[in-house]
This record gives C-alpha cells, structure tokens and sequence, in this order.
C-alpha cells in the first residue's frame, strides 16, 4: 500500500496498463511532453518513448476518431479529453461511433478504448471548466460510464476500463484529485494520504465494472452518489447526525441495481445527489428506477439534489455546487416525511 | 442591428453557387489534360513541384483506347480483364438490386453506376491486410475482394442470413477479412478513423496501410479536416481518397468546393501531395492508387487523391434527380463510362472483342442471378424474413449486460412487431 | 381551415413566418433550391429568392454555427438538419454557444434560432435514420425543446419557436409527416386529411411554448406522451378498452407541470412513453417528477414503454418500435396494479 | 490483427512533432522576409498571384525603424502615437492584473504580452459597426476601442460591477456597442460564428464586416474548417485572423500546421488570398487589416491572415512554460517587440523621444492604477465581493421559466454558498 493521489493513482494504472500491454497507446492535447494539464500522464512518454505517449493537435473529434480506428486496428487506446466541457467536439465520433461500432458491424470490428475527462466544478472554472456531463453519456447504448471519488477506485477501474472490450467513458471529478472534498470550500484541503481510501495497493488489480460500493452503512436513508458528491453526503449525514446509506455507484452504466433496491427497500427513503444540472440528468433515471422498483417500500419521495439548471457560474459555484448545507436539509426534510 | 454604413460602399452580397441546371454538363469537368500529358513524379519527389501540376489531371487512356504516357501501370493482360470483370460484375449486381428494390423485395439500395472503376481499381492495386474505409458507394471493394455476392445480397435483403443480423440499413457492409471497414451512416467519421488506423499500424511497426473514401459533398463536413490535420501532422501511412461525382443529392460540387480551384487543392493546404484522377479510366485509377501505396508504405506519408467522375445514377432508391438534375447530363460527360473505355482499350490491344465481351456479359449476369436466386430464397425484411428479434440485444456490449437482458425477456417470446 | 399534411403545415409556417420578417432566412443541406429530403421549404428559394432560402455544403457544426453567427447579428434563422441522427456534429455549437449565448453575455448578445429535425423510425431507416435524441437537449440549459404530434400543433409551434427570442429545438417525428401514425404498421396509412388535427387555420397564428394539450380525456390513468406516441397511447387505450387521460405534452422545456399532476393526481396511474432508448430518456424525468409531485396520489408505479437501449435496428424496428401492444400492456399492468 | 507483411518492405513509423526544447527560439519564424521586400497586390488580384507570395511576410518597419515598401500605410502620426499608446496601455492593463493575480485578488487571468500589435492595430483598420469575434487573447481590440478598463477589470475580479454577473471566467468579455462578440471557452467556435455573421450583413445588403480570430494551435478544430467552408463557398465579408504565436499551451505549432509550409496555407487550400504578416510591426499589421477590410467591403470575399508573433509570457496564470520552453526564446525572437519596434519608427521620425516615451508610460500606469484602485474598491469574488447569485437563474432564457423560478426560490435568500 502506499498513499497516492487520485492523479498519482491514474499515473499508477497507466503505468501498470501500458507495461502489460504494447497495445494500450496514451494521447492528447498536451499529454505528452508535457505530462498533461492535471498531470495524470506526467512521465509516461519519457518511460514508453513517443510510439506509446504522445502529443495531439488540438481536436477532440480528432482524437477520439483516430482512437476508434486504432481501436479497429487492434490497439487499446486511453486519451485524455483535457476538460469534459470539451467532449462536444467528438460527441459524433463517441455516440455515432464508439458506441456502436460493436453492434453495427456484428462484432466484425470493436472499439475497445478509454476517454478520460476531468469533470465538475469548484476549481472558479466558469462554464467551461466544471461540467459533468454523465446523463449525455449514459443515454446513449454502447457506452458503459464511471465516475471516480477516490484513488483506490480509480487505479483498479482506470485498469479495468482500459482491459475491458468496450468503450468506456472515464469521469474525473477534478475537485477530487488532491483529496477527498466535501463541500466544505472555505476549509482548508484534506489530503489523500489522511484517508483510507488514499492507500493505493502497487502493482495490478482491478475493480469490476458494474459494481456499486456501499460508501457508508446506514438505516435512515439512502443516498445515491457518485465522484465528489458522495464525500459531500458524508458530511452532510454526519453533520445533520443522520445515519444515512450512502451507496458510491462508481458505474452509471451499466448500473448496480441490485444495490439500490437492498439499501432503498432497507431505509424507505432515499436522497439521490449529483453536481450536473438536474433536468434530465442522471438522477432522473435514478429516480424513475427507485420509484419502479422500489415504490411499496417508499416512505417519501425520492428526493434530487443537483446542479441548477443553469451553465455554472464563475463567482457564484459554491450556490451552484450542491453542498452539505443543501444536502443535509435535503436528509431532513427527507427524514420529516 | 441596423445596416446603415458609410454609402460611398457598395451593399455587401453572398455568392449562392448556381443551382444544378444553370451548369452545362460539358464543363462540369474542370481542367481536362490529355491522355499522358501529365508527367508521373518520383515518389518523393517535393510536394511543391507536384502542386504545380495541382490542374492537370492523371488520364492514361486516350479516346482509342490506347494506354499512353508516364502513367500507364505496368500490368498484365489478365489483370486488367479481371478489372473489367469486376466492374462489370458490380454494375450487374447494382441494377439486379434496383431491379429487386423496385419488385418491392427491399427497404432501400445505393448503385455506384458509373463509379466502378474507382473502386474496383484501387482494391486491386492495394495488398491483402490493408483496411479501407469505404462509404456506402464502394461496393466495387468487396466485390473485387470476392466477398460472396449472397452474402452481400443477404445483407441488403436484411434476411435471416444477413451477417449484419439485420441492424444495419442496406448496403452498409462490413467485412475486416476483406479489408472493408463497417459502413457508417453518419458521413465522413470514417476519415479520420483511416487516419487511426494507418497511425496505428506505423504505431506498432507495421506494414498495412489505410485508404480513406469519401464524397466530394461530405468533404464539407469537419472529420475530413480533423483526418487531414491528424495525416499532415503524424505523416500516416493513409491514401484520402475525394471521389468527386458531381453531386450531393441535389446540390452540385460548388457547395463544398466553394471558390478553390479543384478538391485536390485541400490537400495543398496541408502539403499533402495531391492528385487529380480521371476515375473512369480504369488503368489511372490503378497507376494513381499504386502510386500513392507505394509512398505510404516508403513511409512517404499520405497522398490525397480526387477522383473526377459522375454519380450516374439517382442517389439512392429514395431521391429523385429529375427535379435537380440537368438533362443529357451522363451523355455529355467529357470523361465518358469506364466499363466502355477498358473495354476499348483491352480491343485495341487485340485481348478482347464484341463475342468475349458478350461473353464474359452473359456470365457475370448469370453469377449475380444465382446469387440473387439464393438470396432470395432466404426472404427478406419485406416478406418478415428476418432473423430473431433478440439479436438486437447482442454486440450492444462484449457481453449483454443486466439490463439488456431484462429487455430481452420484457420483449417476449414473439418479439412484439406492434 | 385547411387539410394539410405536416410537411404541408410546417411548409406554411414557414411562408408566413418569412412574410413577416425579413430578417428569418432559412438553410440547410437540400432546403434550398430542391426543397428538402423531406419538401418542408419546398418552394421558399423560388418564393423568397436564394438570399432569404438557400443550400448549404454539408456540415451541421458549419449550419448552426453560421446560424449562431446570423443570430447575433440580428435574424432569424431557422435551419434544418437533414436528420436528427445527423446533428451530432453540430452539437458543441447547440450546447456551448447557441444555448448559452445569452447567459455567458448577459443578454448583450442573443441567438433567436430554430433548429428543425426529423426524429423517429419506423421508415426502415436503420439506426442512422431513425433517432429521437430529445433527451440529449432537454438536460442541456439554454435550450427549449419542442416535440410535435399533428400538423395544426406543427404549423402553431412553428411559428412561435421562429419568433421566440430564444434557441428551440424542433422535433418533427417523420413518421406522422402524412399521417396521425398510430403503430399499426401492417395497415394502410391514415391521411391526415381525415384527421381532426389535419385542420389548419390558413394565415399566421401560434401556440404557446410551454403548454401541454390533453389529447384525450380519461380517468383511468395518465398518460404522457409527446410525438407519434401521442397516437401510438390512444390505439392502445382504445383497442384495450382503458380509460386513459393522455397528454401531449409538446414542450418538453419548459415542461407544463400543472397539466400533468393535475392528471395524475385525477387518475392516480401514470405511464410514460417515448420512442427513445430508455435510460436515461426524457421518460426519467418525468417518471421522477411524477413521484416527487404526486407520490402520495400514486397507485402504483409510474411506468416507462421506451425504445430499448440498443441502436434502431433496420430489419426489427417494430420490435423496437413501442407500438399499441407494448403500450397497451403496460396499461393493463397499471390498472392490475 | 498481426503486423506481419512483405518484409520487403520498411517498417512503418509515425512523425511525433519534436518537442519544444528541441527547437531553436531563432529558427522559429521560418521565411522572414526583408522590410518593404513584399509587393502590395492589387484587392482584386487573382488569388494564384498572390499565393506566388506565400512564403514571403508582410514587414513595413526594417532595423532602422523605418517604414519600407508598398504596404507603407497612410496614417497620420497621431493615429501612430495612439497604437503605441493602446498597445502600452494594453501591456500596463495586462501587467496590473497578473499582479492582481499574484495578490490573490483574482481567480485566473491572461496576458496578451508580445502580441499586442495584431489587436490595437486591426481594430484601429477597422470601422464602426464591424464586429469582432474574439479569443482570450484580444483584449487589445476592447481597449483601443476605448471600452471603459474599470469595466473590463470588474469582469475579471468579477465583482458587483461587472457586467457579465460574474457568470463567466475572467478575460471573457463581451461587448456589442464595442464590436467584440462573447468570447466562449471552447475553442474556435467563434470562427464559423464570424463567418455567419459576415454573411447575415451581406444577406440583409448592410455594409458591416465581421473579423474572425483563432490561435494557431486552434486551427486543428472542427469549427476552423467549417469557417473556411463557408466563407469559401458564400464569399462572406471576413477576415479571418490566425494569430501564430507559435504555442499552444505546452504544444509548439507544429502539431496543429503538420506538415505544411505555413498556417496561410490552409487558405489556400480553399483559394482564399492568404497573407503572412509581421504580427511585431505595427504598421504592417494595420495595413494588412485595412487591405483584408476593404477586399471584404468590395465584395471580393474573406481574406485569411496568419499573423507572426510569440506568446511571451505563459499560456494563462495557471501554465507553468519553465516546463516546456526554450531558454531565451522571447530574446532571441527574430521579429522583435511590438512595442519597442513602433517607438523607435516614430522616433526615426522624429515625432517621439525618450522623455515623451516616459510621459507616456507614467500617463497609461496611472490610468490603470486608477481604473484598478475604483475595481478593487468593489471588491472580487475573491474577498466574496459578487453579485446576488439569483442572477444566475436570469438570462438563462429571455424570461425566467417557471423550472428556474422554482430553483432560485429553493436556493435560498442566502444563497447557499455550501
Ligand atoms: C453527418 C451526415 N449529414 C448528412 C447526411 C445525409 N446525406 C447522406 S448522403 C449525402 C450526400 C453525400 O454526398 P457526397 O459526399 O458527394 O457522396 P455521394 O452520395 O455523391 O457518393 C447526405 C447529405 C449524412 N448521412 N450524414
Ligand atoms: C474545445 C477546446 N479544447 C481544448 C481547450 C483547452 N485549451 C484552452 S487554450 C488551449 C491552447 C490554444 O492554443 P492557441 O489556439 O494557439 O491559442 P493561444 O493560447 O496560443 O493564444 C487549449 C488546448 C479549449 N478551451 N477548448
Ligand atoms: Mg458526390
Ligand atoms: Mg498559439
């Protein structure tokens, strides 16, 4: 074991992937030389020569088209989009053709590669530097979709996303890389070397797809997070003394269901968060999927704390971030019904 | 915001390229050089110097039929019957499918009428191992790799024996062992994709390369950039092939040309060596192809062709041309149709005459009509001939996940249809 | 009153929209001197001249970006994509400028533009001709959706969405272009000229965005519905004898709240239906609305009947298709429940 | 799939652009030409003439200062003083908010230094009533139209004063009654929207021109292309500007150029007359502006402008060059100081000195202390100095929805906050 940061864990997984494989290849806007703007794959071109990490002109439709076709040729391509905000330019290339590459040509061809972006706010990114567009990934069929909160998952579901034969959509909630962040802003940073899931094993492991984590175990309610916001209900719980459920989904798509229904029908209540706009977003589905299955356990409604349905404001991110304070009245108002 | 301005200017105005019938179909080929004139750089040769030629045009053919200039490929007599057997096979197939579209056997057909040499052409010119990424009018490429016509046919009839399983619109083939990349609907994604996977086999140390195919009209759209930038920048073993018929359904090349001079000139932009093709001559499209092959492979970098010939045909079983179209205009077309012009030529050179070619005629008729017959005893789409419904549920994922299976079993047995 | 069809009726708003103002300008790949794949601007180059309706090369990023550009200048311009399958390309101008064009300027600059697709399969035209990708507008802030059934909505719409100050979105689902579509794709097609709603006012009027339409009355249960499944919900109603309530809902942002708990609250059953794949499609949120407003007045669970999260398969797509048995089902299930 | 082939034939491999140390800063600017040494063509000349001229640079100000040559720009000494007074004042602007930044007063912020030239100069070519689509990098265009500093440095501390709500990340600004439309941060979405706008002041006959403006290492986006399409097609009223500062953040411009001789020559590619110019001289910027300007407003279409100049400083306050760059590049930079280059003309001519020069500093320091001392007063988002975050509910849509009115009650009178 030792203590990483969620970018020294990516590192890590690139790393361990890149040895075992001559067939991963690493590339994008400034990750070559240069090690990357958040500096996740910092040292990679030096240690794998230029062939396996390398530079891109600047074109997401450009990067994530040339990876499919490496795809096709057999590679296992891992690129790096430098803000999710910036994933729109290759949105074609990912629904129209990563995602159904597979199913169009009957498994003739396959396109098993990565695409990593830095996701959500609290870093005074403005509209174009706090996004998280999840919901925009998992309507489409084809795409399975992770979301990270900690070191420990993203070195094992990095490695597994790159070993796997599909294309997988790797969220970094950006607020998360240098420690577990809670909401709390006007505090000063925890470091992930003082949390247990800072303590990365070395070598090779992988975390199954699919798979959701109980986060913490509790009676009262059930929260439904994933990335940043399930450090936020954590706080959120203890601050409003609640013993809340709170479930990391860690994968959206395809989705633990059995471990929404086990908590949801245990606690009758549950609180779904997520930093994206709330129309449409993935708590949505998440609501619509408690209410189905579980609706004769609900004590309540399944309540949705989100962004607002606004682009995310400069000066005002922390109205707009979904913090403990809304969280906890959230659990109360919850725990009320 | 109003428009008022210093009046001493004149109003400004937009060029709204001509609509299609105000264009003579005698001067929709720009530039036309003479069988040979063009002169055939060295593989290497600066790309400065081939930009100088960037409006002459590569003919070898000349109006007899004889193979003339620095150009002519150096094949033999087989190879190019053979070139002629494919295209006509090709055109067969073609019009037994419009044949069968119009008998209301399938949902929708794609012809390449008039464009089979290019296809044809550099299929051969290519080695096994090599990946092109076709659009839906580059049927000449399986066929020349001999992909089972049935299995074509089965394809666009969507029935129970479609290797598709009948997800994809017709036409829309895919085949890796033949070197022809799963069709896209969506245009132009498939540009850069070559340029991914010749980056790919140059990544690994390989030997294959990549040829990329697209319209003249979907040149427009912003992968064929990203593909030419991502070419120039890597120097990817790739040919960007422009197939240049003239038409976007209804609208003429002018609207994705815009004001430069030729689609070669892209290519220009990027120092990529560029070609203009006669792509009705059957012996240039094998010389060029070829030609640009080899500097890939000599790790030249990528060549950018345009090929100049005519969508003879309608678009697709959907359109019609009438409304858009100029009359006369396949009769008036200077370059005339590639079947006829390697005919001529292999006649010239006394190995071919009007017998064998009815022959040879009767034959691939008969080929298409076996395969068809078999086709089509497997039904279609159209007479519900179509395989289980639950197949929709595969290759979704490597493996059908949780949710998907549950869709499946929600479907039932008789897989709805209401 | 006129019989038209909704290519006819979408034709005339057109015409009246573009009588009116001169600054609406309208283009597109084909629109202009053939008229349009499907000849909805049939006619307006020849009437207006090509500087008010002409072609354009094929680039979606290239359509709505110039339409972004125009916009802020100070017209209209109502551009078609060819189909929605098709706007892809196009979606970082819709998303990053168009719907955010206002806000990031605070109101110095604005982009008053319309983008027209065709959604919908049930054409054979496999996975590429054959989307309804509604959702992948409605979680996006800036943006109006609109969605419609029957060619008097069309034309209403039509002409408010060109007026409206803001970018709308236009969903023509092609399926009902001639015909009020019901699923039953085995019998003849019913023209809209013996259709109620095939009626058209001749000259300008327009509905507004926002408000829903009960397209039928009913107490058994709601249902909500926006497009052909509009028709698709009253063949199913009909052929299993249920009382149902369905809402067209037309807008899907902004939504009309009030018409669907008032429903719902009347019926205490809910079903959702749409064309898309289900996770994460529209039907999420308004199957989470639904219980976050009404959840003491539910019944049961509020239902989902959705295209499968697969892509539109050419050879099955009335198997894909939620047709009036699908629907129909479910319906009963509700009333079982 | 194996990589197994013809081993007679060479492995294949890619070209990775080489990184930036292994660039000498001198050889950075390829084909300088001497000052005067390029002829001025006529507006209407044929664009394959002037592509004779593409490897050649626009340059009126030689060693000595003085103004050489047919692209001399007639302007009077007063409108000379005031460029170097705008790009002074643009440099002071820049200087005060970087220590802003290193006072933790401001979030973020991006300099301009080194390029000043480009934007004080073309803005000043250009009239009233154009309009500017900009990158981050112009605030030269703002500043020389005279747009209030205080205002523009409210944005950036984003403060109750600023004008976009402190909605977006400091730089971007927006300013119609200035003629700089809304700078997004995604790149190179604004150059096709230019392009739009170009053609909507042609279509409603106006007079109005549009300028549209990239970096070099932008150009690799899809948006470039579908700008030159357009432009190239419609002949739109537009400049597009290509600032080459020779950096994309960590990138040199060699991956977005490729292989290309020069970013003039993407114009080319689509027979849009292309220039080269010296971004560093001052006058060379303003008549090559003003000869783009008058071809645009004589309906002869869009002219492309690849601008040659060094992004001195790091890439925005959270780059860190030492990284990435070569030792002394911006001293060994072959084409000078923008600044420094105009000073010494206008003293070649007598019409400046020293003293004047220092007069001038203090005068443009002391009109940004003072603009920066009445922002600060109003505080930043920093010291928590914003807005009421309710206004991020308004503008969303022209009305407030319904939906938003729901949410801005739920947020709170507060505001949240956590
Ligand atoms: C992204 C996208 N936009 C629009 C279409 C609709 N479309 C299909 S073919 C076609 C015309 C293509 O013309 P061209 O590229 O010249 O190829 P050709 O049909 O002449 O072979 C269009 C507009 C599409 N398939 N994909
Ligand atoms: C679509 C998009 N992709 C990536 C980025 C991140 N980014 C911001 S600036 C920049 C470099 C731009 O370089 P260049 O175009 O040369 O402009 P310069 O900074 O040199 O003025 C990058 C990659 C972005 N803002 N938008
Ligand atoms: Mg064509
Ligand atoms: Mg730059």
């Amino acid at each position: 074991m030792t203590a990483m940061t969620m970018i020294e864990a990516i590192r890590d997984a690139h790393v361990i992937a890149m040895e075992r494989d001559d067939n991963v290849v690493v590339f994008g806007q400034d990750v070559g030389y240069f090690g990357g703007v958040f500096r996740c794959t910092h040292g990679l071109q030096e240690r794998f020569g230029d062939h396996r990490c390398f530079d891109s002109p600047i074109s997401e439709a450009g990067i994530v088209g040339a990876a499919v076709g490496m795809a096709a040729y057999g590679l296992r391509p891992c690129v790096e989009i430098q803000f999710a905000d910036y994933m729109y330019p290759a949105y074609d290339q990912i629904v129209s053709e990563a995602a159904r590459l597979r199913h169009r040509s009957a498994g003739d061809f396959t396109a098993p590669l990565v695409i990593r972006m830095p996701t959500g706010g609290g870093i005074f990114g403005g509209q174009t530097h706090s996004q998280s567009p999840e919901a925009l990934f998992t309507h489409v069929a084809g795409l399975k979709t992770v979301v990270v909160s900690n070191p420990y998952d993203a070195k094992g579901l990095l490695i597994a996303a790159i070993e796997d034969d599909d294309p997988v959509i790797f969220l970094e909630p950006k607020r998360v890389y240098n420690g577990p962040f809670d909401g709390h802003h006007e505090r000063p940073i925890v470091p992930w070397s003082k949390h247990p899931l800072g303590d990365v094993p070395e070598g090779h492991y992988s975390i199954e797809i699919g798979r959701a984590r109980v986060h913490r175990e509790g009676n009262d309610l059930t929260v439904l997070a994933y990335g940043t916001l399930v450090h936020v209900a954590q706080a959120a719980a203890e601050e409003q003394g609640i013993d809340a459920e709170i479930i990391d989904l860690r994968t959206l798509v395809p989705l633990d269901v059995d471990a929404i229904v086990a908590s949801v029908e245990k606690t009758g209540r549950c609180l779904v968060v997520h930093e994206a706009t709330l129309t449409s977003g993935y708590g949505a589905e998440l609501s619509a999927i408690v209410q189905e299955r579980c609706l004769f356990h609900l004590e309540a409604p399944t309540l949705r704390v989100c962004g607002w349905d606004t682009p995310y404001p400069h000066a005002h991110e922390w109205s707009y971030f979904p913090g403990p304070d809304r969280v906890g009245r959230a659990m109360l108002k919850l725990m009320a019904t | 915001m109003t428009t008022q301005g210093d009046e001493s200017v004149a109003k400004l105005q937009l060029r709204i390229p001509e609509p299609a019938r105000g264009q003579r179909p005698p001067d929709r080929v720009r530039y036309i050089s003479k069988a040979g004139e063009m002169q055939k750089p060295a593989l290497d040769e600066k790309v400065e110097r081939i930009a100088l030629m960037r409006k002459q045009l590569v003919r070898v053919l000349d109006d007899d039929g004889q193979a003339v200039g620095e150009w002519v490929p150096d094949i033999s007599v087989e190879e190019k019957q053979r070139g002629l057997r494919n295209m006509m096979l090709t055109r067969a197939f073609d019009a037994r499918l419009l044949q069968a579209h119009r008998q209301g056997k399938i949902s929708f057909y794609m012809q390449s009428l008039g464009e089979e040499a290019i296809a044809c052409g550099q299929q051969r010119a290519l080695r096994p191992g090599d990946m092109h990424f076709p659009t839906y009018r580059q049927q000449g490429l399986l066929i020349s790799a001999e992909y089972p016509l049935v299995d074509m046919m089965n394809q666009v009839m969507s029935n129970e024996f479609d290797p598709l399983h009948g997800r994809q619109l017709p036409v829309m083939y895919s085949s890796k062992s033949h070197g022809f990349f799963s069709i896209s609907g969506n245009l132009a994604t498939q540009y850069i994709q070559a340029v991914g996977w010749a980056m790919a086999s140059a990544l690994r140390r390989g030997t294959e390369i990549a040829s990329a195919w697209i319209g003249e009209g979907a040149t427009a759209e912003s992968d064929f950039h990203a593909a030419l930038v991502f070419a120039s920048t890597y120097q990817a073993p790739v040919i960007l092939n422009i197939v240049n018929n003239h038409w976007a359904i209804s609208t003429p090349e002018d609207f994705a040309r815009g004001a430069s001079a030729t689609f070669a000139d892209r290519g220009y932009g990027f120092s990529i060596p560029a070609l203009r093709v006669d792509g009705n001559d059957y012996l240039a499209v094998f010389a060029a192809s070829q030609w640009a092959a080899e500097r890939a492979r000599a790790n030249l970098g990528p060549t950018l062709i345009e090929w100049i010939t005519l969508r003879v045909g309608a678009h697709s079983t959907s359109d019609d041309p009438s409304v858009y179209r100029p009359p006369r205009e396949a009769e008036e077309f200077p370059l005339g149709d590639p079947v006829q012009r390697l005919r001529q030529h292999l006649e010239f050179i006394d190995e071919w005459d009007a017998d064998r070619h009815v022959a040879l005629q009767t034959e691939v008729d008969a080929q298409v009509v076996a395969a068809f017959a078999e086709a089509d005893s497997h039904g279609s789409v159209k007479t519900g001939d179509v395989g289980s419904a639950h197949t929709m549920f595969d290759d979704v994922f490597a493996d059908v996940p949780r949710h998907l299976r549950e869709q499946r079993d929600a479907m039932g047995e008789q897989g709805g249809q209401r």
